[in-house]
Order: structure tokens, then C-alpha cells, then sequence
């Protein structure tokens, strides 16, 4: 039982800690988060040579890393910078890409010679993969792809495109599905580009007769596996946020007099920030458990688990912070209303705390671990 | 016991009702209703049309050119227009300088300025918070010294809501520092474009501009722009924090939030099933909806009482943070609905690019802008210290 | 628009209060509520005298009152003096008895000469009447009665039983049932007896054969009618047992000293009374909603919305107040125990918050009442 | 990062697992799990199956009678018994008492006092709060007096758990009242049978006799019965309060009782469905759920934390809030499953007269019974101050 960090993973926490300190304050954040392309290509040089992309991926892949604790140590720190980079589609992209055999594109992803990004929800999808309707057809050597593809997390920039579409399948939305989740790459062609409301760039995709090569027919275990593990990112990065939006609140409060007296020495708020913190360490435990139980038979369990309870932390940590700090933390200008918007749309992404409710009542209990 | 309003009073609904149906312009109330900012010319254009029905002042009594309404009737007024998603008008002219100088003002700064605030000519802005003072008027720092016959005014306010789309503004400024820090606050009037004024920006959490920063550099303003007496102030604000507020609850604005949800629900689907039939939806909403329908019982109730004359600053303060509370949980159910889909910035968006209705695609900002609600006007922690203060009394 | 109370309800409220203030201390009540029979006889007729039970029904059934109001009135007091008598059981009762025209059993009910108590619950029933499976089948002239009963509030000591079994039925619970709900009176059976966790009696019925009398053969909606209306009861019960436990937390936090200063002072338990007192002022107006609408088209939504409502507000303020007295809200001698126990428990009767949730979800929304 | 234990301490989980399996009566697991209050008789005869195997005084060293377990250890210990509802041992001579006499203690009060404990010949219990004093032990009132050499005592002692059943009593009382508070306080022994001592039963919201209240009246106590100096009370209190607490958040408890809630949510039905199958049920079963696997983990990571000896106050009482929360609301489900069934007091059925399983039948006397978790041993509103305190540090 050891909970403190390898000294390779502190290693990898602190260069990127550090390098995202010197080079990524909250104005250069904001500058990129939210004007086209929703990036910045030099932050996004640094990461890759930092060697962010390439620990998503084992060294048979030709990666450093690719355990799910590797993905969790950077998302945290990520999300403690509220770094908005699209490594969330990068890394959703390049474990489907690897397990897809294309080592070569692979190779440039790591190195930030391109960039990739997955199409798969469509509008009205939650966690759950069977409604998805978008459809493949055989044309020639090739494949053809119909319907709309929306939430593509670092679509806008990205050079390709991994799309998910329904090979064999009657169409229409709404019932069980026909047939098999195949995965697809394309040139990124034509999206409809938009910055999220916490800044980054999303995408949607209306294909019609959109050509595409086909990676694999039956994808379906690799993409729940890919998507499990970009919810064990996102579990991380909200830990990260959540924690740096304490710390701003704490020092705030002591910092800020009200009535004469610091608000810090009010008890009512003091108990509200302590219900924060327990939240927070929560949060940090159940993203461990997520993380120690990927690619186990446990795994969509302890990843639904996170997923909602970190859906609840998040919101409630978020609302507390605006409410303790006041006029404040309702503006722009300070960078803990950016944390407290993150940590809300958090939960918009990959199944929020509902859909991942009802994930959880669908599973089996858990066989007794112990 | 009788929850039924009077014949007139369902009656004046009705006419409430045809007023807006006939006289509300429809660009306007779709924009109100997607939660987007109004121009200037949109609220002032809403603003002449209820002036020319005589429906604009609603807290005046007639001589000064209201309405004469009942509580009863301002609230059903103020609900209907929630509910038929027309511009709230800016209070800081009709609901709170007005009051004031009826009630505070000299018979030339009514003769002079209430006219104005009913056709537009002037637009008033809210001089109270200050930065590092939020709540706690008490410890106010913009200075007013006496210099002949002007005041010089020195210092900073802030949260000051439309400001930009101002030409004045009133302020709670400091004119003595000796005894309680309460007593040596006044009330005062200031051109926006006297020298030394100047106003900025802020920016909020969803993007949007509606409040500002006001700074005063030894800006000169006539003493006849004092309200009421020197050192007088407190008694103004606390006039004004305690003064019947219609609305406060906000249970107009929830309703319409929870119907707009309602529709939503039924239009969007996840993971194969409207969000209507999703059991988790369904059962905060329909918690959501039996704590709105108390809200608009105990809205009702306080209503009677200052009807009756029986109502205090404890009524108004539990109806804020309950009504807040209530609103808030609306707007978190209805971004929550959203799914994946809240998470696109609207703004970068032509409609037929939206995958959801074009009234929910601001959810997101707009449930981030509404967390104001329980901050401005006095924080839930405040009103919560002004229930508690009450209840421990003694 | 109107909230005062009546001249005439002003009346009635004043004299309950005086009667138990003088009558009814928390001993008395303790005495009684905890030994069989679980109530007092001689509250039992000073209530009776006072006119309580007569309220319940209006003056063309023999009694001087009948509305949701009358009932309203009474329960808050009673719920603020923690009245264990069976008045819930005998206002659904006596409701029933005069639907079906029994004016002489109905007289010696009001007077106070004779109990009557309904059995209608079955185990594993919450608010939806649908799978109840008692049978009865014609037996010459009388009819027999088969199956479990089971919360039969009031039953113990009864005189006579009301009892609700399924007519024309195939039985078996799970499904959706044939047939009608009958109502049928016998002198009360062999009951098995028990208080309530809370105080009070209640019973459960095992049935074989039992001889009846049928009152009516279709008496769904009647049953209904007066189960809302015990709800209602129930919902101003809690409202006066609130009222009074944050009158009685407020007077203790007043009164007692922690850390050298009165537990008043501290801001953080002001804060959470504030709460309890929200709660109370949204349970007190959606009760009232519930009695408005009592007799109309959105009697079943009202009453469902209030019965939800009140769950989650009288365990919040329940628990809320155990916490802030601390160990003495802990202990039986302290009155406030008592009533936080009925406020937790109230809510495990004619439906739970949940069951109510289920109900109103299931219901038409209402059309705009203005 | 690793979740998992050692080898050793996997089969350590395996050697307890067997014991219990052959050791732990069948009656007396039956009546913890149905949450029924045991004998004293039965209480002692766990206490010595545990003795006799080494395993009673889990937190001494080993020479004085302990098992030398290390944290991890005692941690599988605790949540292995929690789940095969074997009783838990009143921690008051054992991992209270104990552990002050081997850190505090002479000589002489060891050798004569903790073989006591361990064979059963003494049952001690707890003299710390006081009425009026609650969680504020600086304030405590009861006097002990020197008087050659005996102490006066006079005073009175409340929340004595488990009082009935003993023949000791380890005491804060105040032997100065100059200086600060907290400086005049000493730990002190009392024989429960020394005349002026009387002990009265407090009974709980739930009926139940657990805790009592005990009275000093010139109670005449040897010096020798002095644990420490005179007036380091405090700071044997502190080491207590800041101990390692095993199981303080009580994982093993809630992961039983929310097993338990499963099989009760599989056999119950409600409107015809299992309650297992109510969507309400089933969301708040899975919500819950994560939040206790989150606890699980939390409560690891302390331990491991202590086993590093990195652990301080702040995590226990971390441990304590949220796992109280935790136990709480697992209860709060578990008696809300049973919908009206939860009604009847099971004292006065038979088992046969009962339609719900008969673990489930005091759902609703346990949850009362457990909201002593939040208040008793440091109530929840203490365990924020302490964690702020610590967090506005500076």
C-alpha cells in the first residue's frame, strides 16, 4: 500500500508543474482558451516536448508510459494550471490510434507534428454507446460516413480525425442498434468549430458521404476502454482544479476583511470551506481508485464511481468558492471564476454524474476485493 | 384562509396579460428569454411603451406619475411579465432613487428628476459597493468634502449594474469620519460627466458586461445634489434595504426557467430517451417544482402581510434566499440537462450550426451568471446573519 | 387572498392548544404512547368534547366542519403538542364511514364512543393502491376477507375496522390487479399490536376468512379522497412539530454556554437555524397549497407536492436539531427527542417523499391555475 | 502508487477471516447485525475467545499483552470484524485507558491496572464530559481536592457509555482552579464502589440504555490513583484526542450495513417492484456507494499516512466527519427502504408477527440511535473547527 508518487511520476509532476508555472499564466490561458483556434501551438510544442503526449502511450507503442496513473499525475497537474490544451482529445485519440496499429501517425502525435482528435458522441448521447447512429458503408476500397458528430474535444486545428461510426446497422436513433462500432480516419475535413464556455476548443461534424479509411470494423471495447481512461483524466484534472481553487479561497478569505475582522474568522464560512476540503480529499480518493483499477474487471465500476462523485464534488466546490468569495469571484478578471467554470462543465464531459449513475446501477456489484 | 385573488385582482391579470401579449415586441422577449444581453435602445424602447400605458413607476403613487397599484398588483404585474419573458427593468431609477427622493428628496429634486427617470431621459446607476467592502456598508471609504457650495468626491465604487449605459449616478458617500462609522454617511447625486468620474468595465464570469468600476478624482459635485440631510445616508440605504421589494423572490423569473426546462426536457433526448423519462431529471424537477410552488405560496403570504402592513426585513431576507436558492437549481437542472451539448460557447454559433434549441444554448453562461443572485444585493450570508439577528434577539 | 386564520378556526386552534397545554404535558403523553393501548382514554374523550373529531366531518354528515382547513387547523396543533392519540386513523376512518352513509356508527365516532380505524396498507405498499391483494368473495349474504394488512394507525383498542380488500380480483401482488376495492366494516379482530417507533399505535391484520360487511364495492376513489385528506393531516402535524422544534432549539442554542460564549453566538449554527426556518415557512406554504386544493382537480398533485416537500424538510430540520443540541437532543428525557423522532417518522406514512416523487412525476402537469 | 497489501498482510486478512469464521458466536453476531444492544455477559465472552487468542488490546505493544500489530494491521483487524458483525469492544480500558497508563503510568499502575483490563476483571469507563460542558473541556467543573493522601471529589460526569456495566472510572477532574483553564486538571482513577460515587442510567431517543450519568459527593480517592502528574490532565487528554484512532470512520461498519441495505433493497417490495429496482432508491444506493469506496480509500491513505508517521490531528477528524456523514446516511436509506413497515417498535412483536426481515426490524430505533455519531466523542461542529483552525492557520 503506497500512495505517495514514484519518484519518476513526482519527476514528471514537477517539469510540468513547473514549465506550465513559467509559461502559462491565466492571461496567456485566457488569450488562447477562447479566440480560434482555441489553442496555442507554442504551449502545445512545450507539452510534447515535455513529453505530456507521449506518456499516454506504453513503450511498445512507442510512448514513455501509458499507465493510467501516468495519465492521472498529468491531468492533475494540468488541471491545477486549468490548462485548457486539447490533451483530453489527444490523449483519447492516441490510445485509438496506437491500438489500431498506426505507429508512424502515432509518432507525430507524440512529438506535436500533428494533431488528433475523436468524433464520437452525437447530440443526446451521455455514456451510454448503443444509441450512437452515425453509419459506415462500403464504397470501392474505401468507406463512406453519414450523420452528425458533435463533442469533439480538441476538434478545431486538430490535422485528423478518428471517427466512430455504425457498420451494419438498420440506423435511426432511439432503440438497441444493429451491428458493430467501427473506428475511421480522415483528413480532418470541414468542422463547426467553437470555443467550450470554460475555454478550449470543441468541434461538430455533419458528415454526408464523408470519405474516410477504416481502421477497425469492431472497435467498440477499445473506444469504452479509450473513454474510461479520458474520464480518469478528467477525474484528475478536476482533483487539480479543485484543490487550486481551495487553496485561492483560503487565502482569500484570510486575506479579505469584512465587518472589521478577516471573513476568515468567520465560522460559518470556515465550516463551508472544511465541507470543501472533505470533498476534495474524496474526489482524490476515488480518482485513485479509478486509477488502480483500469483495465481490471472493476474498471467501468471505479471509473463511473469517479466520474459521478466527482460531478457532485466539483459542482459543489465551485459553487461554494463564487459564493465565499463574493463580487469577486464573479469576474472575469479573476482567475478562480475560470477554475469554478471548469470544475462545473467538468461534468458536461464523457457522462456527467447522472448518466454515470445509471452506468453504475446497470453494473454488477463488485466482487469483494478484499 | 383563502388562496383565491379577488375578482379585480383576476382581472387585472387578464388585462396584464392582453397589454403584453399586444405590446410586447417579440425580437425583445426572445432575447430575454435565451438569457442574452439587451441593447440600451431595446430596454429604453420597452421603457417608453410601459411609460405611455402609465405602467412603468410601479412603486410610484399617481401624483408622481405611477400606477397607484396595490402589493397585490404589482406583484401579479411582475409576475406575468416574467412569465411573458419581457425585459426586467433596471430597478436603480424606478425602484430605488425614485422611492427615495419621494420619500427623502427635496420638492425641487422631485419636480426636477423624477420626470426623467419615467421618460429616460436619465438613466441612474447604483453608487453603493465599494471593492474590499462588498456587504459592509458601514466601512465605506469614498470621501465627499465640503468646498463652498460643491462637495469634492474621492474614491472608488464598484458591482455598479448598467453603468455603462448610465448618465448619472446616486452614491452613499463618506461626509464625516468622527462617531459611528454609520452616521457619517450621505446620499448623494453625480453627473456622469463631471470631471474626475470616470467608469470601466468589468467583466463577468459568462463573458458579459453588466457591471462596472466607478472612480471619482476630485470631482466636483453641487451640494444641491445631497439628498435628504448632511450625514443622513444610513437611514436612506437602510430605507431602502428594508423597503418593500416586489419580486424579490424572483418566483416569476423561476416559473418561466422551469417551463422553458419542462419543454427542453420533452425536446432533448439522452442516451436514446427524452430527458423527460430520465428518472433523475424527473425527480429533481419535480422536487424543483413543489419547492417553487411553496416559494410562490410564501411569496404570496409576505405579499399579504405588507399588504396588511405586518411585513418586516425578515420577510424579505427569507424570501431572497430561499427564491434565490430555488432559481439556481433551475438553471443548474436546466445546463444539467444539456449534457455534453452546454459545452459549446454559443456565441460562436449560427443558429442552424445549434444541435439544441436556440433558447438553451446559453444555458451554461447563464446558470454562470446567475450565481450573482445569491451574492449582489446583499450576500445569502447576509441575509442569513439578518434572519439569525432576529431570531436570537434578546 | 387571505392567510389569517378564520374567526371560527382562530377558535378551534386556541382551544386545542389550551386543552393540551393544560391537559398534555410530554410525560402524559410519554405515559400513554409507549403501553398499550398506546393512547389515552381520557384524551382520547377530552378531545372528542372539544369538538376535534366532529370537525372532521362537515354538518350534513352529522359533524361542524368537514374542509381540508378544519383538518389542517387541528393537526398543526396537535403536531405542536406531539399528540399520539389515533386522530389520523380516525379522521380516514370516520371520512369513509360517512361516505357510505353510516350516520350512527359516524355519531358515537364524533362523541367519542366508539374508535374506528382503517385498514388498507399491505407490506411493500407505498401511495399506490394498484397492487394491493387482499380478496373478498361473496359468502352468502356477507362477504369473506383473505390476506395481510398491515399499518393500521390507530388499530389498537379500535371498535371497528374499515377495511379495503380487492373485489373480483385474480390476487397475487406484483402486477396491475382485476377487479375493484371494496370497503368492508367488522368489529375489530385480533390485531397485532405494537407502538409506533414515534409513539402511538398501529397494527397489522392477518386475515382468513374474516366475516365483513361490504360498505362499498367500488370505493377507489373515496379512498383516495380520504387518504389525501390524511395527508393534508399529516402535513400540518409536521408543520406544528417543526414550528415547535425550532422554538426549542433556538431557546437552548439562547441558553446554553460553550467555550465561554452562548452557542447562539456562533455563526455557524445561526446559519443552519436559518435554514430550518426556511424549511418551515415552505412546508407551512405548501400545506397550505394542499388544502386549497383539496376537492379540486390538483388535489392529487397539491397533496403529492406537499407530502415531498414535508419528507425532506422535517427529516432536515429533525436531524438539524438532534445535532445542534447535542448530547441532550439524544437523550429520551428531553422533549425535543421526541418530536424530532415523530418528524423523522412521519414521513414512513401514506406515502414517503420518494413514493410522492414517483406519483406527481407521474401526473399531468398542472394547467396554469392564475 | 499502490492500492493493494502486502502478502503478509493478505494472509494476516485470511488468518482473521478464518478466526472469526470459527470463533465469533452465531447468536451474538445476530444480534449486533440486527443492531439489538448486548449483554454484558456476551460482551465478556468475546473479550475473552480474543484475549485468549492475543488479540484484545490491538493498539498495546507487546509486552504488555498486545498483539504487535502495525496500523495496516489493526486496520484489517477492525474491518474485518466490523463485517462479520462481531462486537465491538468498548474501547474505554483498552484503547483509552491503556494506552494513557503505558505512556503516563507508573510502573506500579501498570503492572496492577492493564492485566486487569486484559482479562476482564476490571470494566472501566469514561468520566469526561460534564453537563453544560459538552465537547469544552477547559470548562469542566468537577473538583478533586487533596486531603492527605486521598483526593475529595465532588462534581458529576454525563455520556458515561457502557457505565452500567463497570467497576471504574478514569476521570478529568480540576485539582487547580488558578492559571489558564486547561492547567488544572488531572486523570484520575475511581473504584466506581467508593462511597459518594452514584451512577444513574440516561436513556437515548431510541429507548435504549447506553450511556448514564455519574455523581461525586466527597468521594475519597488514594493519591496513587493519580495517572501522571497533577494537572497534566490536558495534555493526557490531548494525546488521547490526537492518538491514531483505528476505524474512526468506521469504513467497516457503513461497508456492512450497506450490504446489509442491499439485500434488504433485493427482498422488499414497494408498489410492486423490488426496492432494489426504484429508480429513487437505486440512484441514492449508487451515490452513496462511490462516496463510501471514496471513504475507504481516504481512510487508507491516513493509515498509510500513520504507518509513515506523517498522520496529525486534522485527518481524524477529516476521517470522523465524512464517515460519520457515510454511516448516517446509509441508515437514513436503510430505514427509508422500509417504507411504512419501518413504523412498528419490534419490542413489541414476535419474530413471526414481523413482515420484514429481522435485521431490519430496529432500522428505525438504530438510525435514531446512531445520530450520536455526529455529536458524541467530539461532535462534527468540533471536528470543523479543529480542521479550520488548522487550515487558516497564519
Amino acid at each position: 500500500m503506497e500512495f505517495n508518487l514514484s519518484e519518476d511520476h513526482q519527476m514528471l509532476a514537477d517539469s510540468l508543474r513547473r514549465y506550465l508555472a513559467d509559461n502559462y499564466d491565466i492571461e496567456t490561458r485566457n488569450a488562447a482558451a477562447f479566440e480560434a483556434p482555441y489553442h496555442s501551438a507554442e504551449t502545445w510544442s512545450g507539452l510534447a516536448e515535455l513529453g505530456v503526449i507521449g506518456a499516454f502511450l506504453p513503450e511498445d507503442q512507442g510512448g514513455f508510459g501509458g499507465t493510467a496513473e501516468d495519465v492521472s499525475v498529468i491531468f492533475e497537474e494540468l488541471g491545477r494550471a486549468l490548462c485548457a490544451e486539447p490533451v483530453l482529445g489527444a490523449l483519447i485519440g492516441l490510445r485509438l490510434l496506437a491500438d489500431a496499429g498506426r505507429d508512424e501517425l502515432a509518432a507525430a502525435v507524440i512529438e506535436g507534428r500533428a494533431r488528433v482528435a475523436l468524433a464520437i458522441q452525437e447530440p443526446g448521447i451521455g455514456c451510454d454507446l448503443d444509441p450512437l447512429s452515425a453509419t459506415a458503408r462500403k464504397d470501392g476500397d474505401g468507406w463512406r460516413l453519414d450523420g452528425r458528430k458533435s463533442a469533439i474535444y480538441g476538434g478545431p486545428g486538430a490535422d485528423h480525425l478518428l471517427i466512430v461510426a455504425r457498420i451494419g446497422a438498420g440506423g435511426g436513433q432511439g432503440g438497441s442498434q444493429d451491428g458493430t462500432l467501427g473506428l475511421f480516419l480522415a483528413e480532418t475535413p470541414a468542422l463547426i468549430d467553437a470555443a467550450m464556455v470554460d475555454g478550449g476548443g470543441i468541434a461538430d461534424l455533419a458528415m454526408e458521404d464523408l470519405a474516410a479509411e477504416c481502421l477497425s470494423e469492431d472497435a467498440g471495447a477499445a473506444i469504452e476502454d479509450a473513454l474510461d481512461l479520458g474520464r480518469i483524466a478528467l477525474c484528475a484534472e478536476a482533483v487539480g482544479a479543485m484543490a487550486r481553487l481551495i487553496d485561492m479561497t483560503v487565502d482569500y478569505l484570510k486575506q479579505r476583511n469584512q465587518f472589521g475582522r478577516p471573513l476568515a474568522s468567520f465560522q460559518a464560512l470556515q465550516h463551508r470551506v472544511v465541507d470543501m476540503l472533505v470533498e476534495l480529499e474524496q474526489a482524490r480518493s476515488i480518482t485513485i481508485r479509478a486509477v488502480a483499477d483500469y483495465g481490471s474487471d472493476n474498471q467501468a465500476r471505479a471509473v463511473s464511481m469517479a466520474k459521478n462523485l466527482i460531478g457532485r464534488a466539483a459542482r459543489h466546490i465551485a459553487e461554494e468558492a463564487i459564493q465565499l468569495h463574493g463580487g469577486i469571484g464573479m469576474t472575469w478578471e479573476y482567475p478562480g471564476s475560470h477554475y469554478a467554470k471548469r470544475l462545473v462543465m467538468i461534468d458536461h464531459q464523457l457522462g456527467d454524474k447522472n448518466d454515470h449513475a445509471l452506468r453504475l446501477i446497470k453494473l454488477q456489484p463488485r466482487k469483494d476485493a478484499a | 384562509m383563502d388562496l383565491s385573488f379577488t375578482k379585480e385582482e383576476q382581472a387585472f391579470r387578464d388585462e396584464v396579460r392582453r397589454f403584453l401579449r399586444d405590446n410586447l415586441p417579440r425580437e425583445i422577449a426572445a432575447k430575454v428569454s435565451a438569457g442574452k444581453e439587451l441593447e440600451k435602445d431595446e430596454i429604453l424602447h420597452w421603457q417608453e411603451i410601459l411609460n405611455r400605458k402609465g405602467w412603468l413607476a410601479t412603486t410610484w403613487p399617481a401624483e408622481h406619475g405611477g400606477p397607484g397599484w396595490t402589493a397585490v398588483e404589482r406583484h401579479i404585474f411582475a409576475e406575468e411579465s416574467a412569465r411573458a419573458s419581457a425585459p426586467r427593468m433596471p430597478p436603480f431609477g424606478l425602484n430605488m432613487l425614485g422611492p427615495v427622493l419621494i420619500k427623502f428628496g427635496s420638492d425641487d429634486q422631485k419636480a426636477r428628476i423624477l420626470p426623467r427617470i419615467l421618460d429616460g431621459s436619465d438613466w441612474w446607476c447604483q453608487g453603493y459597493s465599494e471593492p474590499g467592502a462588498g456587504s459592509d456598508l458601514a466601512s465605506l471609504k469614498t470621501r465627499a468634502v465640503r468646498d463652498g457650495d460643491h462637495y469634492v468626491v474621492n474614491g472608488q465604487k464598484t458591482w455598479t449594474t448598467l453603468g455603462q449605459h448610465a448618465n448619472k449616478i446616486f452614491c452613499l458617500v463618506r461626509t464625516a469620519t468622527e462617531g459611528k462609522p454609520q452616521e457619517g454617511i450621505s446620499f448623494l447625486l453625480v453627473d456622469l460627466d463631471t470631471p474626475g468620474v470616470e467608469m470601466r468595465p468589468i467583466r463577468l464570469i459568462d463573458g458579459g458586461h453588466e457591471v462596472n468600476e466607478v472612480f471619482f478624482t476630485d470631482a466636483r459635485v453641487p451640494v444641491e445634489n445631497l439628498v435628504g440631510k448632511e450625514n443622513q445616508g444610513w437611514t436612506i440605504a437602510k430605507y431602502l434595504l428594508t423597503h418593500e421589494r416586489t419580486n424579490i423572490a424572483g418566483v416569476g423569473f423561476s416559473a418561466r426557467d422551469l417551463e422553458r426546462y419542462h419543454q427542453l426536457a420533452q425536446e432533448l433526448s439522452r442516451d436514446g430517451q427524452p430527458v423527460a423519462d430520465h428518472p433523475v431529471y424527473a425527480l429533481r424537477a419535480a422536487e424543483i417544482e413543489a419547492d417553487l410552488e411553496a416559494m410562490s405560496i410564501t411569496n404570496l403570504r409576505m405579499l399579504a402581510q405588507a399588504r396588511d402592513g405586518a411585513a418586516g426585513g425578515v420577510e424579505s431576507s427569507l424570501l431572497k434566499l430561499k427564491g434565490t436558492q430555488i432559481r439556481q437549481e433551475i438553471q443548474d437542472l436546466y445546463r444539467s440537462a444539456l449534457g455534453a451539448q452546454a459545452a459549446p460557447d454559443a456565441e460562436d454559433l449560427s443558429e442552424n450550426e445549434l444541435t439544441v434549441p436556440v433558447d438553451a444554448a446559453r444555458a451554461a453562461p447563464v446558470y454562470f451568471n446567475n450565481r450573482k443572485l445569491s451574492i449582489f444585493g446583499g450576500s445569502n450570508e447576509i441575509q442569513r446573519n439578518i434572519v439569525a439577528k432576529e431570531l436570537f434577539r434578546g
